[in-house]
Parts: C-alpha cells; sequence; structure tokens
C-alpha cells in the first residue's frame, strides 16, 4: 500500500466524514418536519432546502467567536476539537464493501473503534469545566456518567459479536457473518444501538443537553464554528454508530447481488439505521436523569450479560 | 396494555402516520394565507362616521387610541335657532405596538366608524413608526370585506323579528276583517233567500 | 511456549546500530520525549485540571508508544481503560470538589521534596531494572506480536489464575467502593427497596429536593 | 498453537505499520481539518466583544454566584462502577477471540463464566445496595 493510496483514503474519509453527517442532518430536518406535520426547510438550494445545512455552515464559519470572560481560554478552545477528531479515526476503519472498500484495516477492529470513541468524553468534560458555567458543568458530568455507562453495554454487546465471528476485525466480522446471526446477535444488537443512541445523546437519552433544565449542557458557552464543530461531533456519531451496528449486527455488506452492490448494501442499512434514529428522536420524550443512569445499569447491562452467555454457549455447541 | 412495550410501538405508529400524510403548512410569502372572515389584522377607521365620541379611546384597555378634536360651530340655517357644533377629527391615531387587539374599540364605535381590516402585513423596522395616523387608518378601510352573509340558521336579526311579527299581526288582522267581511256577505245573502 | 516467545520479539542482541535508526525508533523517541514533557508539565503545573488533562497526553502517548512496539491490544486497553475511564474518573472527581479555573495555590501541599525524592527513586528503580533485564537486545518488530488473538491465547493457556483472580480483586474493589460511597449518607435516607419500579407517584409527593 | 502473522492475514491485507501509519495520517488531516477552517472563522468574523457577551450565560438574567453548582455525588459512582466494569470487558476482547479455537472450547467459556460471574456478583450487590437508582 503505498502513500498515494493512503493520503487518498484519507481524504475519502475525511470527505465522508465532512458529507454523511450532513445527509443525516438534513433528512433529520425534512423527517422530523414531516412527522410534525410541517414541510421543514424550503428555500436554501432551491430544491427543497437540500442546501440548509451548507448555508449554517457558511453562516458559522463567519461568526463571532466569543470566549467568556471567565473561561479557561485555551482549554475551551481545544474542546471541540477533542470531541471530534475520534469520531474522523473511527470512520476511517469500517468497512463499506468487501474486497479492501475501507479507509483502512485495522486489525483490533472494534476494540480500536470502542477505545477511541470513549475519548470523545473528554471533550465534554473540558467544554462544561472551562466553560465557567455553572449549567455547563453539570451537563459536563451528566454526559461524562451517561458516556461511561452506555459504554459498558457497549463493550459487551460488541464482544457478544466478535465471539461470533472469532475476530474483533471488522471485516473478519462482516466476513464471518449469516443471516442466521440477526436473531441470534438480536438483544446484543439492541443494547449495542440502544446504548450508542444513549452515548450520542441523542433523544430520548438528551438529559446532558436538555434545554427545559441546563440550557444547553456542555456546549452553553459556545459560539459559531466551536458550536458547529460540537452539533457535527453528534451527526458524525449517528453515522458512526449506525455504521458500526450495520456491520456488527446486520451483515454490512452482504445482501443480495453483494459482488457488485456491497458497498450499496452498507449505506442503505446504515441510512435505515439513521432514520430509525432521526424517528426515535420525534417519537419519544427525554428520559429522566435517574431513569437515563438506571436504564444502563439494571437493563442493557444484564441483557448485554446474557447476550454473552447465549452467544457462548452456542458457539461452543455448534463448534 | 398487554404486551410490554406496545405504548412505544403506538408512539411510533403515530409519528410514521403522520410522515404519511401531508402536511399542514402554509408557505406563506409565496402563498397568501387563506384567511377567516372577521380576522383581526388591522384597524380600520371610516372617518367620515366618525362623531368623535371618544368612546374608542376611553375604552381602550391599552390606552393606544389618540384623538384631538375642535368644535366647530355651524351657522344656524334658520335665523331663529341656535348655531350649531359639531366636532371636528383633527387627529385619529392607533399606535399598534400597544394595541393587544381586543376589537373593544370596533365594539364600542355606535356609528361604525371602526373595522376589523384582515391586512396583517404592516410591520415596520421601527417601534415609533407603528403609531399610524387616520390617513394610513383611512386606508385599511379598502380591505374591509363586506360583512359575511348571515348564518342560514341563525335567529332572525331582532329588528328584521319585530317588523315580521308587526306585519304579521297587521295581515292577520286583515285577513280576519276580510273574513268577517266574507261572513257577513254570506250572511246577508242568506238572510236574502 | 517458544512459539509464542518467538512471536513476543526476538530477544537475542541483535547487531544494530544507533547510528542509523529506522523511522519507528525516530517516532518512538520523539513521542517519548513527548510523553515526558507532558508528565513533567502535569506534575509541576499548578492548576488542577490542567495536570489531568497534561496526563491524558501523557498516557495517550504511552498508547502510541506501546503501538509502536507493536503491542496494539495493550495500546487499545491504554486508551481505553486509562483515557476513557481512570482519567475521566480523575477529572470527574477534581470537578464535583470545586476545580477552580485557575491557579489553585491552597491545593498545593507543603511536602513536594518528599514528592520529588520518591518520584526520583522509583525511576531509578525502573531505569535500572529496565536497563538490565534488556542491555543491548532488540525486539523484533517485523511480525505483530500483539494483537488480541495472540494476547488471548497466552491469557488463556498460561495465566488463567491469574485472570480468574483478577475478577475476585475486581470485586472487591467495587463492593469497597459501593460501601465507601454508602458510608457517609446510609441509613439515612429513606430509599424503596432496590429493583422496584414506582409508577403512578404525584410529584407533589414530598421527595428530596430536584438538582436543578 | 495455531496462528496466523497478521501480515499473511487476508483479512488484514497490509502490514501493521501500515495500518497505523494511515490513522496516524488521518489524525494529522483531522487537526489539519480543524486548523484550517478555524483560520478560515479568524478571517470571516467579526470581533466585537462586550462585557455582558463575555458573561455568563444563565437564562438571560445575571449570574448567579460563581462557575460552579452543588452536584450530587451519585454520578462519581457510575464512573467509579465502569472503571471496574471496563477493566473486566477489556477481557472479553482476547478471549472472545480464541474460545472457540481448537484447544480452548468449553473450559475456556467456563474461565469466562466464572470471571463474570464474580463481576455480575457484583452489579446485582450494586443493584441491591441502591446504588444503582436514585429514586
Amino acid at each position: 500500500m503505498n502513500l498515494l493510496d493512503t493520503l487518498l483514503r484519507c481524504v475519502g474519509t475525511l470527505v465522508a466524514f465532512l458529507v454523511l453527517p450532513l445527509v443525516v442532518g438534513q433528512t433529520e430536518h425534512k423527517v422530523m418536519a414531516h412527522m410534525q406535520g410541517r414541510l421543514g426547510p424550503m428555500y436554501a438550494g432551491g430544491f427543497h432546502g437540500w442546501a440548509q445545512l451548507v448555508a449554517d455552515g457558511v453562516k458559522f464559519v463567519q461568526k463571532e467567536n466569543v470566549v467568556p470572560a471567565g473561561a479557561d481560554r485555551r482549554v475551551f478552545q481545544l474542546a471541540p476539537a477533542v470531541a471530534l477528531l475520534p469520531y474522523l479515526l473511527v470512520l476511517l476503519v469500517i468497512p463499506v464493501g468487501p474486497d479492501g472498500m475501507v479507509g483502512q484495516v485495522v486489525d483490533a477492529g472494534i476494540f480500536f473503534v470502542l477505545a477511541v470513541m470513549g475519548i470523545g468524553v473528554l471533550g465534554s468534560l473540558m467544554a462544561g469545566w472551562a466553560s465557567a458555567n455553572k449549567f455547563s458543568l453539570l451537563g459536563a458530568l451528566r454526559t461524562a456518567a451517561q458516556l461511561m455507562s452506555y459504554e459498558l453495554p457497549m463493550l459487551l454487546a460488541a464482544a457478544s459479536v466478535a465471539m461470533a465471528a472469532g475476530t474483533v476485525s471488522l471485516p473478519g466480522i462482516v466476513d464471518a457473518f449469516h443471516w442466521w446471526w440477526v436473531p441470534w446477535q438480536l438483544i446484543g444488537a439492541f443494547v449495542f444501538f440502544t446504548a450508542g443512541l444513549a452515548e450520542l445523546q441523542r433523544p430520548p437519552f438528551d438529559m446532558p443537553v436538555a434545554d427545559s433544565e441546563i440550557i444547553f449542557g456542555a456546549f452553553t458557552e459556545y459560539t459559531g464554528l466551536r458550536f458547529a464543530l460540537f452539533l457535527l461531533s453528534e451527526y458524525a456519531g449517528i453515522v458512526v454508530l449506525c455504521g458500526l451496528t450495520t456491520v456488527l449486527f446486520l451483515g454490512g455488506w452482504h445482501g443480495p447481488f453483494e459482488d457488485d452492490l456491497g458497498w450499496l448494501w452498507t449505506l442503505v442499512k446504515t441510512f435505515a439505521l439513521a432514520f430509525v434514529v432521526l424517528w426515535l428522536r420525534v417519537t419519544y420524550p427525554r428520559l429522566r436523569e435517574d431513569q437515563l443512569m438506571r436504564f444502563a445499569w439494571t437493563v442493557l447491562i444484564p441483557l448485554a450479560l446474557a447476550q454473552l452467555a447465549l452467544t457462548g454457549i452456542i458457539k461452543v455447541a455448534i463448534s | 396494555m398487554g404486551i410490554p412495550g406496545s405504548g412505544l410501538a403506538k408512539g411510533l405508529a403515530v409519528t410514521m402516520r403522520t410522515m404519511m400524510r401531508k402536511t399542514v403548512t402554509a408557505q406563506y410569502p409565496d402563498v397568501q394565507p387563506d384567511l377567516p372572515p372577521r380576522t383581526r389584522g388591522v384597524i380600520a377607521l371610516l372617518e367620515e362616521n366618525c362623531t368623535v365620541c371618544m368612546l374608542c379611546a376611553r375604552e381602550c384597555p391599552d390606552w393606544c387610541i389618540y384623538i384631538d378634536s375642535h368644535k366647530e360651530t355651524l351657522p344656524a340655517a334658520d335665523p331663529n335657532a341656535r348655531a350649531r357644533t359639531r366636532n371636528v377629527l383633527d387627529r385619529f391615531a392607533i399606535d399598534f405596538s400597544l394595541c393587544m387587539y381586543c376589537g373593544i374599540c370596533v365594539e364600542v364605535c355606535p356609528f361604525d366608524a371602526l373595522f376589523w381590516s384582515p391586512e396583517f402585513e404592516y410591520a415596520e423596522t421601527d417601534i415609533r413608526e407603528l403609531t399610524h395616523e387616520r390617513e394610513r387608518l383611512r386606508e385599511w378601510m379598502w380591505t374591509v370585506p363586506p360583512p359575511p352573509a348571515h348564518d342560514p340558521a341563525a335567529e332572525e336579526p331582532k329588528e328584521i323579528a319585530m317588523a315580521r311579527k308587526a306585519a304579521d299581526k297587521l295581515a292577520a288582522a286583515a285577513a280576519a276583517a276580510a273574513a268577517a267581511a266574507a261572513e257577513a256577505a254570506t250572511a246577508e245573502e242568506g238572510g236574502e233567500s | 511456549m517458544s512459539t509464542l516467545l518467538a512471536a513476543a520479539g526476538s530477544l537475542e542482541p541483535a547487531a544494530r546500530s544507533y547510528l542509523s535508526p529506522t523511522g519507528q525508533e525516530i517516532v518512538f523517541l520523539l513521542v517519548g520525549v513527548l510523553v515526558l514533557g507532558a508528565a513533567v508539565v502535569s506534575v509541576t503545573t499548578r492548576q488542577l485540571v490542567h495536570a489531568a488533562l497534561w496526563l491524558v497526553v501523557a498516557l495517550g502517548g504511552l498508547a502510541v508508544e506501546f503501538l509502536l512496539l507493536t503491542a496494539e491490544f495493550v495500546a487499545w486497553v491504554q486508551v481505553l481503560v486509562y483515557l476513557g475511564s481512570v482519567v475521566v474518573l480523575v477529572l470527574f472527581g477534581l470537578m464535583l470538589t470545586r476545580a477552580p479555573i485557575g491557579r489553585s495555590p491552597e491545593a498545593d501541599s507543603g511536602n513536594r521534596p518528599a514528592a520529588l525524592a520518591v518520584g526520583a527513586a522509583s525511576a531509578a528503580t525502573l531505569v535500572t531494572l529496565v536497563v538490565d533485564a534488556f542491555r543491548s537486545s532488540w525486539i523484533d518488530l517485523s511480525g505483530a506480536a500483539g494483537t488480541t488473538r495472540l494476547t488471548g491465547e497466552y491469557l488463556f493457556s498460561h495465566w488463567v489464575l491469574p485472570f480468574e483472580a483478577l475478577s475476585v480483586l475486581l470485586l472487591a474493589a467495587l463492593v469497597g467502593a459501593i460501601v465507601l460511597s454508602r458510608s457517609k449518607d446510609g441509613g439515612t435516607d429513606a430509599r424503596p427497596r432496590a429493583g422496584k419500579l414506582r409508577t403512578g407517584r404525584p410529584s407533589a409527593a414530598p421527595t428530596k429536593p430536584k438538582e436543578r | 498453537m495455531e496462528w496466523q502473522p497478521l501480515a499473511a492475514d487476508p483479512a488484514a491485507g497490509s502490514g501493521y505499520f501500515d495500518a497505523y501509519a494511515a490513522v496516524g495520517l488521518l489524525a494529522v488531516i483531522g487537526v489539519l481539518f480543524v486548523v484550517v477552517s478555524f483560520t478560515a472563522n479568524r478571517l470571516l468574523r467579526p470581533v466585537v466583544d462586550t462585557p455582558e457577551k463575555l458573561l455568563a450565560y444563565e437564562c438571560g438574567v445575571d449570574p448567579v454566584g460563581e462557575g460552579w453548582a452543588h452536584t450530587q455525588i451519585r454520578y462519581y459512582v457510575y464512573a467509579f462502577l465502569y472503571v471496574i466494569f471496563a477493566v473486566d470487558a477489556i477481557y472479553l476482547f482476547p478471549w472472545a477471540t480464541v474460545f472457540a479455537a481448537a484447544g480452548f472450547g468449553a473450559a475456556t467459556l467456563v474461565e469466562m463464566f466464572v470471571f463474570i460471574g464474580f463481576l455480575a456478583v457484583g452489579l446485582l450487590y450494586a443493584w441491591k445496595k441502591g446504588v444503582l437508582e436514585w429514586t
């Protein structure tokens, strides 16, 4: 693999990282609007407001950047990058299609993904602390507690798939996939997806940014481009979560005509899941903070442990 | 609520169904809204009807109607009579930054000088410019729609009902008189025969 | 066993020169300097939270060092456990117990010399140990020796007992943490029975004050 | 013990260092992206600092007290629990890749069940102690 090829793949990942979240965001605008009987943005770009988020990006770049007087300047300014970059790195290793249609194969696969995604917590904590705002700090603590609580079921559910496939490499897992894995790993898929949703702080798990209680959590003091980067990291997170769920639980590129259209299957499944993320957001109200924590520890983790036991027993029985 | 999670599924179904339905959004600047009659857009003034009785200004809860007037003496038509005085309107202005669109002024006006106009696009860039003088209020008169037709099932207006009652009474009396006359005529004929 | 040792890299002294370092070695040294610098700043800075954040840099640099030594699994364990949870735990603790922005002179304890002595002593011990143990041996980095699978094979063929003992240790830590965290307010707060979900309770009932 | 060096693994396709060089390269590209966007931002944005703008935002009224509020310690317990369980969970991954391989099988499965069993007891203990619930 020469340098040019690697460079191209990296740039491709960056482009995907910038485009796919915008697509998800625009879909959210429209889906949410229609689910509420509205039309959503209709003007930017001409056709049904397709360029709304591009226009938003242009606007954000021109916005003033306010750092509160009491804030810790450097940490405050660094936080959005810390929150954003892990998702970029993770996107590199998610396989899209068979035969090397992936940014880069990393042997540690899921383990790499989960470890790197865990760094994002630091961004929120830094943002919340450096803002010198009690609401921000409260939001940061909630974010951190939530991310840590839900990271665990994600790890356990991912481990269940790794057990089934006997590898932690993401293309290796998709290669080993059979259709009956879907029912076999159903509980794990539910746990993984739900925990991922909570980790992204999407409704109904958006207590850390509950606007009616703590304004916008850790991001209260952010303006302009830095705020936009936090939002971008949220939508990139949706893409990564849905891509990972597709790869781990839904068989990635497997489907009819997988030789030619494998990448399309991955994209279709990813966007179907992204639609579910948006759908859940529109449908359900926010969970209370204690319900949120209890749900992770008393529902998802026992379920994930049960899935681990099930996977282990069946795997040993069939081998 | 038998199966656990059925409530959650129901919620999902509701949002999905709404998404499939037609939206209710009106694309306002492109498509003008279809306003119902009696829309409270802005208050128009029919200056000719105003007698400067000041009822509207006094009843306004926000005190947003400003009226200036002076008295004018009309020369008496008849040399024996006293000269008549009449109020002449100098200024009639409504401050729409204060107005809360309660419509009390329209209700209390005894001479039908104030009307609701459906015109709602009268935004200004400065709040002080929202005090509109009588010329502007008069212009809005042209946008006042004709009063909507009465509901066919509604109760009859009092005046018509009274007139009808009187007419019915007259008609009944006339019919009774006619009947009496006819009876008398037949009795006469009978007496003759 | 010998296969595994071979996989872990040859420890034989090899004919390598210090004068023609490979790219990996250069990166290793640079990252090492970065880690050292971050660690020094971390212990000398007078801002509490900054110290924790510099610790993040130091630990992250260590993860990169592991990666450069082909210890892939350990590197990501480092990221997941140290960056993702231990440092977050430290930050958490600092933020819960009032971590002011700016310098915090009152958090300075007077035993700098003692700390310096202990740090220097442990550093000297470690350096002596490592230098003495490996001398001029070179690790062969051509094959990836620290993959998840190899770690698993090694762990479950040779180190099962320590692994099981670890679970007991973790359990003890867990129980200890819970006991410590509940010893202060234990018993005073009337909690409902665990595991039961209370429903339909009117919010007017005198419960604890809402947090924010 | 059957194991394949990574370079020969068809799923991996490339060498170990190449893979992480790509990750490193992407990290550099990501940092560049952030730097470039902030440079553009610096060139385009206005700077009009007023004292009101630099105040902490608290629902539009003047901030009360300082930027720190007393928070419940409960969050901390979750963080602590996570550290312990994360250490547990990472052992699942090396185990997951080998337990079904030849020479491991049921015995390794039982070993892991014992390991997880201990942790599950811990979780149950925390649950019974009411640490996981607030109300």
